[in-house]
């Protein structure tokens, strides 16, 4: 199971929790998977401001992208550059 | 380090659009002439926060010459919660409808009111002298402490808190714990001011609205595609109905990515019927586009006998002006980013001023938060009797480490920055005399990736045609040819690269977050590697196999063989032309580390700092054109000692900005720097297929830390703010 | 910036006419100030006239008995190219190539920098230093004011509707005299003095025999200091003395805090820069001669 | 409006004559009537240096000149430092040395650089800078530029004896 690690301030959504073990083959099953446990989740995980990075990279597939049993997910500030 | 040889990459060829630059032809979009192109002017609030109570520009319409004027009431509503997806950084569309053209509320003294196009600009701007604006003045409030303060005034009533737009928070161990095994604890708080990226080019937009409902644009962006979607999504047109032509770009740094004027423009173009064209003066790039944040940041940082930092904790204040967006998430993310921290505590806030909505800037963010912890480790070492560069290396990240924001790092060159630092012929020379000090500093940056598209044709005469949407401002045309000439085994100046409009090659992304020569170059390196597939296919049925090998430009099979210009010569005959696409949104970035160390004088009377001598690292993964990396990281010093030294808006109580002119604004002249060493460093990176990490921020992360860590060795005090110009220094 | 019409007279009394005939004319020499106060539209014209046809603003003429003259349009490049002024006020040299930068001075002129009276003036300073005169003609003819009574407010000074600069003239160095301007400036060149400082010394057998100081950006014009002088007269050119004197200076002085530095910075710098000023005046009235 | 004014002058050599508005900046009259947008406007104030060209025998920043003024005098801006198709050894040396990023300072630099060769065959490093120092550049940190004056200089004028 991939692990999701919930950035700080999601973690009022998850009772303090910072990381969990999740069942899915993409981000997308995973935060289906998570939403189940904590409705209402979601919306704090896919935002705007927030990039998805799998396994140390910055996806550009987003949702879509595939994860291993041994990924880390991580939700981070997007980032711009000059 | 990099071992692979290569025929052009590294090599230093004279740029494509050299022999244009230095003649005078190349065409800046303030150079555009069209047929019936009339010119127009942008009224600004001269308050930085006020009510609008009413505009009447009947005076302007009726004024000689004038053919059109506009006002946020001519633009479609924004709906409230409608974001724009730019590929990197997503926009509120009523932020950026807002600061194109206010509506209600003026935010900052400079925010756009209205616009007018006239037969030519002086009458344009004696027009929009004349459109009545009746200001109803509210208080304005200037800096994040100030805003986050209880009874601040507030600019937008619908965030939820106050003027603080954005929470950002990292945590990673256990922060108390980490202080308690500390045997060294060092806690200091920095401000820094507003600073402008400087770029001598005003911008500018030339617009036709043409009777069909198509929109053409000409402007100076750092991306054409951004510019396409951000003009669409304020016009409220689909997105095809907009055209963007790149015109060359006169320097832009992160401050090119927004759109200002392009939407007005065309607007102006709709009424007037004819091509209307917006070039900003100087003092509207100053007051009416991005400048980046102002900040104030408090770092603690604890360290333990052996020189391992055990804990730190970093709070961020970053004013983002007008409108959310403040960089203070890669300010955060980049606070602590260079070492190896096992507790740490990362809060920052994106907080709204009564100043001109921030933008980025090289490496947006990361200079403010550096500024602070390069200055703390620079104490600790002091305080543990530690060379300065000794402490980081023991601290140093490396492939593995886990940064606060979650991610571990894959190859990453900080332990062979420093060491290059260390061992460079500067470290090692002695200070001049007295009242000189030397500082050091090191500094992280992610770089991007983001789609880049590329298209190669192949000529009859053996070169091939470029054609990409990477706006060029730093020689990319020619970092890009080199990848594809590398591939096909030509020479640099076999390939014929043309950047072009929006209609014309794949998205683009932004000439921007040093991803240009990593992203569109991957692009390019792609595409080559169909032509060569394809041309293989053709040497393969003109000798009749099933296999022909390709190496250093030459295709063989069975003691037969062709260089790449036999072949595309016969490509004719062959089944046609070649010609190749590829689009990439790749991952595999690497980040970019840089250090710096730098030598300064100061004038015990007068406060005056002489910069004597700058060395600039940085790891390139690998220097595509080297020449072109030296001058990233000689140009990124230079800003970062401007930033450092002399540089800010100095605002009146008002928000007025006093010195919106390049003679009181201050940046650095020939004069005012030395000449700026380089060592570039190649940890090349896995995700890029010549191990290119790119180059453009990191290396003005390290200046403003480095030159106060020089400056307390010249003077002996800390300095709590940027500029640490001359009175600052004496305290006056 | 608003229309304008454009003249060019060719001789000081064709120039007095139209000056006397058009209230809102504003007068253009190089114009590196005026036409940013037009652009900005701090100022505005009905008409711009052109003084650089007019020969005698253009002339520069150097005798040992009378000193310099310095046509009121003459261009800080053609200063700095010019022999005499090398070999007798090398300050002037100095202040004329640090007004703007290489292409400023192409087109800026003392004149023009007297008659924008600003606070921060570089040259008035050292002009006030040299005992410099300006030479005005008007309606009513012509008329001398010394550089030191010219200014009279921020952008103001004593010229009368309808007169112009035609020239500023400068006494011949006296024998054993030395002049100096020094500016602080955050950048090396391209900037406004925070505070500037400008002072002559004229030595009898070491002893101090002749004094001026004057100041740059510390009051509402360039500020002459006359006591500062008065104190070095009779005196060795001590340390102390120099130091003296700048202390008066700095009393002097009423500084403001704006964009280009604090009141208290400025004071600061007063007693800095004019003893850094005295001792270079006094260093070239020790070594030429 | 005003009346517009007929311009007689030279311009890289050649005759030529325009009409303009006494307002109108050298710089405008160069771009928008002449033709010639080689020449680059960066602030307008005359301390960027972009708009840098040839007025008889000095320097000047076009913006601060009326193009009025420019009648009877000679005016050499970039688009006239190259012979033909053979580029002028400074406009060579910029594009050796990779003294240019963005380009926009470029025409203003090549221009004042030129005028400093002729006044300093071979100008020191300080000569170089406080030369240059009416001139920003944003992209380069004024390295590679001053690099390539220097050996544009030799280039021209031989090795400094």
């Amino acid at each position: 199971m991939a692990t999701v690690f919930f950035p700080t301030l999601v973690r009022q959504q998850t009772g303090g929790l910072a990381q969990i073990e999740v069942p899915g083959a993409t981000v997308g099953e995973l935060i289906i998977a998570i939403e189940a446990r904590f409705p209402g989740i979601s919306k704090h995980l896919l935002r705007p401001n927030l990039a998805i990075s799998v396994d140390d990279e910055v996806t550009p597939l987003g949702v879509l992208e595939p994860v291993r049993p041994d990924s880390e997910v991580h939700f981070i500030a997007a980032i711009s550059g000059g | 380090m990099s071992t692979t040889t290569y025929n052009v990459i590294g090599t230093r060829p004279v740029r494509h659009d050299g022999a244009d630059k230095v003649t005078g032809r190349a065409l800046y979009g303030a150079d555009l002439q069209l047929a019936r192109m009339i010119h127009g002017a942008v009224l600004r609030s001269p308050h930085a926060h006020a009510r609008i109570l009413r505009i009447d520009t009947s005076k302007a319409e009726a004024f000689p010459g004038v053919f059109a004027v506009v006002t946020a009431a001519d633009f479609p509503e924004a709906p409230a919660d409608k974001i724009v997806d730019f590929g990197e950084g997503d926009t509120m569309l009523s932020s950026l409808r807002g600061n194109i053209l206010a509506s209600g509320k003026v935010l900052y003294s400079g925010h756009a009111v209205a616009a007018v196009a006239a037969v030519n600009a002086h009458v344009a701007a004696e027009a929009a002298a004349l459109i009545e604006v009746d200001y109803e003045p509210l208080p304005c409030v200037l800096t994040a402490p100030e805003a986050m303060a209880p009874g601040a005034p507030i600019l937008h009533d619908d965030l939820p808190n106050g003027n603080v737009a954005e929470l950002i928070r990292y945590e990673m161990g256990d922060l108390d714990a980490g202080f308690a095994e500390a045997t060294v604890i060092v806690e200091r708080e920095l401000d820094t001011a507003t600073v402008h990226q400087g770029y001598i080019e005003p911008q500018n937009a030339t617009a036709f609205w043409s009777s069909d409902g198509r929109i053409h644009i000409w402007c100076s962006t750092q991306g054409s595609f951004v510019a396409r979607d951000a003009s669409a999504a304020v016009l409220d047109v689909p997105v095809s109905q907009v055209k963007v032509t790149p015109m060359e770009i006169g320097g832009g740094f992160g401050g090119k990515i927004n759109v200002y004027l392009e939407p007005v423009a065309a607007m102006l173009s709709k009424k007037a019927g004819r091509p209307v064209k917006l070039v900003m003066s100087r003092r509207d790039v100053f007051t009416g586009t991005g400048p980046t944040p102002g900040s104030r940041v408090r770092v603690k940082i604890g360290v333990n006998d052996a020189g391992k930092i055990t804990a730190a904790q970093a709070w961020l204040a970053y004013e983002a002006g007008a409108y959310p967006g403040a960089m203070v998430g890669p300010g955060a993310m980049t606070v602590f980013a260079c070492y190896d921290i096992p507790n740490v505590l990362i809060e920052g806030f994106d907080v709204v001023v009564n100043k001109p909505s921030t933008a980025a800037y090289r490496a947006p963010g990361a200079p403010n938060s550096a500024l602070a912890t390069e200055t703390v480790l620079d104490e600790i070492a002091e305080k543990l009797g530690l060379d300065p560069l000794e402490l980081r290396l023991r601290n140093a990240a490396q492939e593995g480490t886990r940064r606060a924001d979650g991610p571990r790092y894959k190859r990453i060159g900080c332990i062979e920055v420093l060491e290059a630092m260390k061992a460079s012929p500067h470290y090692n020379a002695p200070l001049p005399g007295p009242n000189c000090g030397r500082g050091v500093a090191i500094g992280f940056w992610f770089n991007a990736g983001l789609p880049s598209s590329a298209t190669l044709s192949v000529n009859a005469d053996g070169t091939v045609n470029l054609i990409e949407g990477s706006t060029d401002i730093g020689g990319s045309r020619t970092s890009l040819s080199m990848q594809a000439a590398e591939v096909l085994g030509l020479r640099a100046e076999d390939i014929h690269p043309t950047i072009v409009d929006t209609d014309s090659v794949g998205y683009t992304g932004v000439t921007g977050g040093s991803r240009t020569t990593f992203s569109t170059g991957l692009a390019v390196h792609d595409a080559a590697q169909i032509v060569v597939e394809q041309m293989k296919a053709r040497a393969a049925r003109l000798w009749a196999v099933d296999e022909v090998a390709f190496s250093n430009g030459v295709f063989s099979a069975n003691g037969q063989s062709f260089t790449f210009a036999e072949l595309a010569a016969q490509l004719g005959a062959t089944g046609g032309p070649v010609s190749c696409s590829a689009t990439v949104n790749p991952k595999g970035v690497g980040g970019s580390i840089a250090g710096l160390i730098i030598d300064v004088k100061v004038d015990p009377e007068t406060g005056k700092t002489d910069v004597l001598r700058v060395t600039s690292v940085q790891d390139a993964g690998k220097a595509i054109h080297p020449a072109y990396v030296e001058g990233q990281m000689q140009g990124g010093t230079a800003q970062g000692i401007g930033w450092a030294l002399n540089e800010e808006y100095f605002m009146d109580t008002a928000g007025d900005m006093r010195n919106g002119s390049y003679l009181d604004y201050r940046m650095p002249t020939a004069l005012d720097l030395p000449m700026i060493e380089t060592i570039i460093v190649e940890v090349p990176n896995p995700g890029h297929p010549f191990g290119v990490r790119g180059v453009g921020e990191a290396n003005i992360v390290p200046p403003l830390a480095a030159v106060a860590n020089a400056l307390y060795r010249a003077t002996g005090k800390r300095l709590n703010r940027v500029p640490m110009n001359p009175a600052t220094i004496l305290g006056l | 910036m608003k229309a304008f019409d454009y003249a060019a007279p060719a001789s000081l009394p064709e120039a007095v006419g139209l000056l006397a005939s058009q209230p809102s004319a504003r007068l253009l020499a190089g114009g590196t100030d005026l036409l940013v106060q037009l652009r900005s539209g701090r100022k505005d014209a009905d008409v711009v006239i052109d003084v650089k046809k007019i020969p005698e603003l253009n002339e520069i003429s150097f005798n040992p008995a009378d000193g310099l003259t310095i046509g009121a349009a003459v261009p800080c490049y053609r200063l700095t190219a010019d022999a005499a002024i090398q070999s007798h006020y090398p300050a002037l040299v100095e202040v004329a190539s640090w007004i703007g930068g290489t292409q400023i001075q192409g087109r800026a002129s003392l004149g023009g920098n007297l008659c924008n009276s600003a606070p921060s003036a570089d040259s008035i300073p050292l002009l006030i230093a040299l005992g410099a005169t300006a030479l005005i003609a008007g309606p009513a003819g012509r008329r001398s004011v010394p550089v030191d009574e010219f200014c009279t407010a921020p952008g103001r000074n004593q010229l009368a509707p309808g007169e112009l600069l035609v020239s500023i003239q400068i006494p011949a160095p006296a024998p054993f005299s030395g002049a100096a301007y020094l500016r602080f400036i955050p950048r090396n060149e391209m900037d406004i003095a925070v505070v500037g400082a400008g002072a002559s010394v004229t030595l009898s057998n070491g002893v101090i025999s002749a004094a001026r100081v004057a100041l740059s950006s510390v009051a509402p014009t360039p500020l002459f200091v006359p006591a500062a002088g008065e104190s070095l007269l009779n005196q060795m050119p001590t340390a102390e003395a120099l130091e003296a004197a700048a202390k008066i200076a700095q009393e002097a002085a009423s500084p403001i805090s704006d964009m280009r530095g604090t009141a208290a910075y400025r004071r600061h710098l007063c007693a800095v820069m004019v003893r850094r000023a005295l001792e270079l005046a006094v260093a070239r009235a020790q070594e030429i001669n | 409006m005003s009346v517009k004014v007929q311009v007689q002058t030279t311009i890289n050599n050649e005759p030529v004559e325009f009409l303009c508005e006494p307002r109108q900046s050298l710089l405008e009259c160069l771009r928008d009537i002449v033709g010639l947008t080689g020449t680059k406007e960066g602030c307008g104030d005359g301390n960027c240096g972009s708009c840098t060209v040839k007025l008889g025998d000095r320097i000047v920043t076009s913006c601060l000149v009326l193009g009025v003024e420019a009648a009877g005098e000679s005016i050499t801006t970039v688009e006239g430092l190259a012979h033909g198709s053979t580029l002028h050894p400074l406009q060579k040396a910029f594009l050796d040395h990779a003294a240019l990023q963005c380009g926009i300072c470029t025409p203003g630099f090549l221009i004042a650089a030129d005028a400093l060769l002729q006044k300093h065959p071979h100008p020191t490093e300080e000569q170089t800078r406080f030369w240059l120092s009416n001139n920003l550049c944003r992209c380069t940190g004024y390295d590679k530029i001053v690099r390539a004056v220097q050996a544009a200089a030799i280039e021209i004028n031989g090795a400094a004896q």
